[in-house]
């Protein structure tokens, strides 16, 4: 039972990449992407570490994939400030939908 | 397991080879280092699959991160200093913001 | 505000921190203990004193409010992603924010990258610039929240002024209204 | 059951190369950039995978260095390769 409701929480986690690299092809302009890329991807990894964790020998190894995940989630909202800053101050022009 | 896996090995393998032949075969040098520090990426990732992990963590550490890092600041040194490369056939045409070598 | 440095606390953190990489083996602490020494000199060398603490009873509550709220922005991008029309009209934000010390700002700043439709894109005084995905989305109330959660996490309150949101023309801030 | 984890890290693997082509694509250097922080948080999640599918708990450094990876790049390529020059604004839509 637990095997099979971990391989669905992986399996989430998988449809949430595949959601956010398709953001990455599709979205117009880089603000949108990296709205794909830090949002979906951060929870993509979530889901995969929560499955994973099902299947973990010890607690230690749950609260390590869980630090790793917290250090995902910092250096990935950071850099994606910092790209966004940079695009910005560059005058990168952001998309607009057209009315 | 190895045997399992071989459908993730062929992945691998081929996407290695291409990005090795992008990275040297491209013109923009950001392009270039950005390609650089994926193949470092899928050297480390090809590591594991050989079930060597320190070899995968160093590749990471230095290959990719150190050297992407330096390679990075390289590249913005370049930029402005040399004459921009005359302009090769591009699909992206007139695309101001990139760092042509 | 009272400031201090701790370093006993700080070497505490990084020896639980050293467990959990080194996944308990008892032979980690060889290169642990060393480590920990040295992190911890480093890091009172990188930041002599800090300011800021976290209440244990906020900070859960911080914790709650973002899983829930990074669960409900992965899926919102998610499915404007994968969806054929790809429903996005984004938009230029500019916010005012009520937070004041530096360390909020920038856990504001992380937190509303991964809200749903909105992503920081700088700093600009005491205002802070947003791209929204979705000019339809009540971007004012949940900048409101998540000032009010991260104000809640570190024990601080809110400046009176500020607290309202604009739209911009243009990215580099320009007019807005 | 270890043969579908390495079924999921190979699904993983895919969505990096889809990556990649938005290298290829760019059209601007911070584009190129967002790809090369999808292989850090995406190398993770293959990483985790495969230190349990192999059974090699040492692959979880691997993917802990992975994390750190991606936010040096950035920081990297904002603070060193990115100065914004007068002749060089803009992207083509």
């Amino acid at each position: 039972m637990t095997e099979w409701i971990s391989l669905a929480l992986i399996a989430v986690g998988a449809f949430f990449f595949l959601a956010g690299s398709t953001g990455v092809l599709r979205f117009p302009d880089v603000y949108t992407r990296l709205h794909a890329l830090t949002k979906a991807d951060n929870l993509g990894l979530g889901f995969v570490v929560l499955g994973l964790a099902l299947r973990a020998d010890s607690v230690v190894v749950v609260l390590k994939m869980l630090l790793i995940w917290a250090l995902v989630i910092v250096a990935g909202a950071t850099a994606s400030h910092l790209v966004a800053e940079a695009a910005r101050t560059s005058n990168v022009a952001p998309w607009r939908k057209r009315s | 397991m190895t045997s399992s896996g071989w459908f993730f090995d062929i992945l691998l393998v081929a996407t290695l080879v291409w990005l090795a032949v992008r990275a040297l075969a491209e013109v923009k040098l950001f392009k270039s280092v950005v390609l650089f520090i994926a193949f470092g990426l899928l050297v480390a990732l090809a590591w594991v699959r050989l079930s060597a992990p320190d070899i995968a963590l160093a590749e990471a550490a230095i290959g990719a991160g150190i050297t992407g890092a330096l390679l990075l600041d390289a590249a913005g040194h370049m930029r402005g200093r040399a004459e921009p490369y005359p302009a090769s056939p591009d699909a992206e045409g007139a695309s101001g913001g990139d760092t042509d070598g | 505000m009272r400031r201090h440095t701790r370093p006993l606390e700080r070497a505490v953190v990084f020896a639980v921190v050293w467990w959990v990489v080194a996944e308990a083996d008892p032979e980690g602490w060889v290169f642990g203990i060393p480590f920990v020494g040295l992190a911890t000199v480093a890091s009172l060398k990188l930041t002599p004193t800090r300011s800021w603490r976290i209440r244990p009873a906020g900070a859960l509550r911080y914790a709650w409010y973002f899983v829930h709220q990074s669960v409900m922005g992965g899926i919102d991008v998610a499915l404007r992603a994968i969806k054929p029309s790809m429903p996005i009209d984004p938009m230029i934000f500019r916010y005012r924010m009520r937070l004041v010390p530096e360390h909020a700002r920038v856990l504001f700043a992380d937190t509303v990258s991964l809200l749903p439709g909105t992503l920081s894109t700088g700093f600009e005084g005491d205002s802070m610039t947003l791209h929204v995905l979705d000019r339809e989305l009540p971007v004012e109330q949940s900048l409101r929240d998540v000032e009010r959660r991260v104000a809640d996490l570190f024990g601080l309150t809110l400046s009176a002024e500020g607290g309202n949101l604009l739209a911009c023309e243009n990215i580099t801030g320009g007019e807005c209204r | 059951m270890k043969v579908v984890l390495v079924g999921f890290a190979s699904v993983l693997m895919l969505t990096v190369i889809a990556g990649l082509i938005r290298v290829e694509r760019g059209p601007n250097p911070a584009d190129r950039m967002l790809a090369a922080q999808l292989f850090g948080t995406t190398g993770v999640a293959i990483l985790l995978l495969l230190a349990e599918a192999m059974e090699i708990p040492a692959l979880r450094d691997v993917a802990l260095v992975f994390a750190l990876l991606a936010a040096m790049a950035a920081v990297a390529f904002v603070k060193r390769a990115w100065h914004p020059g007068p002749h060089e604004k803009g992207e083509s839509s």
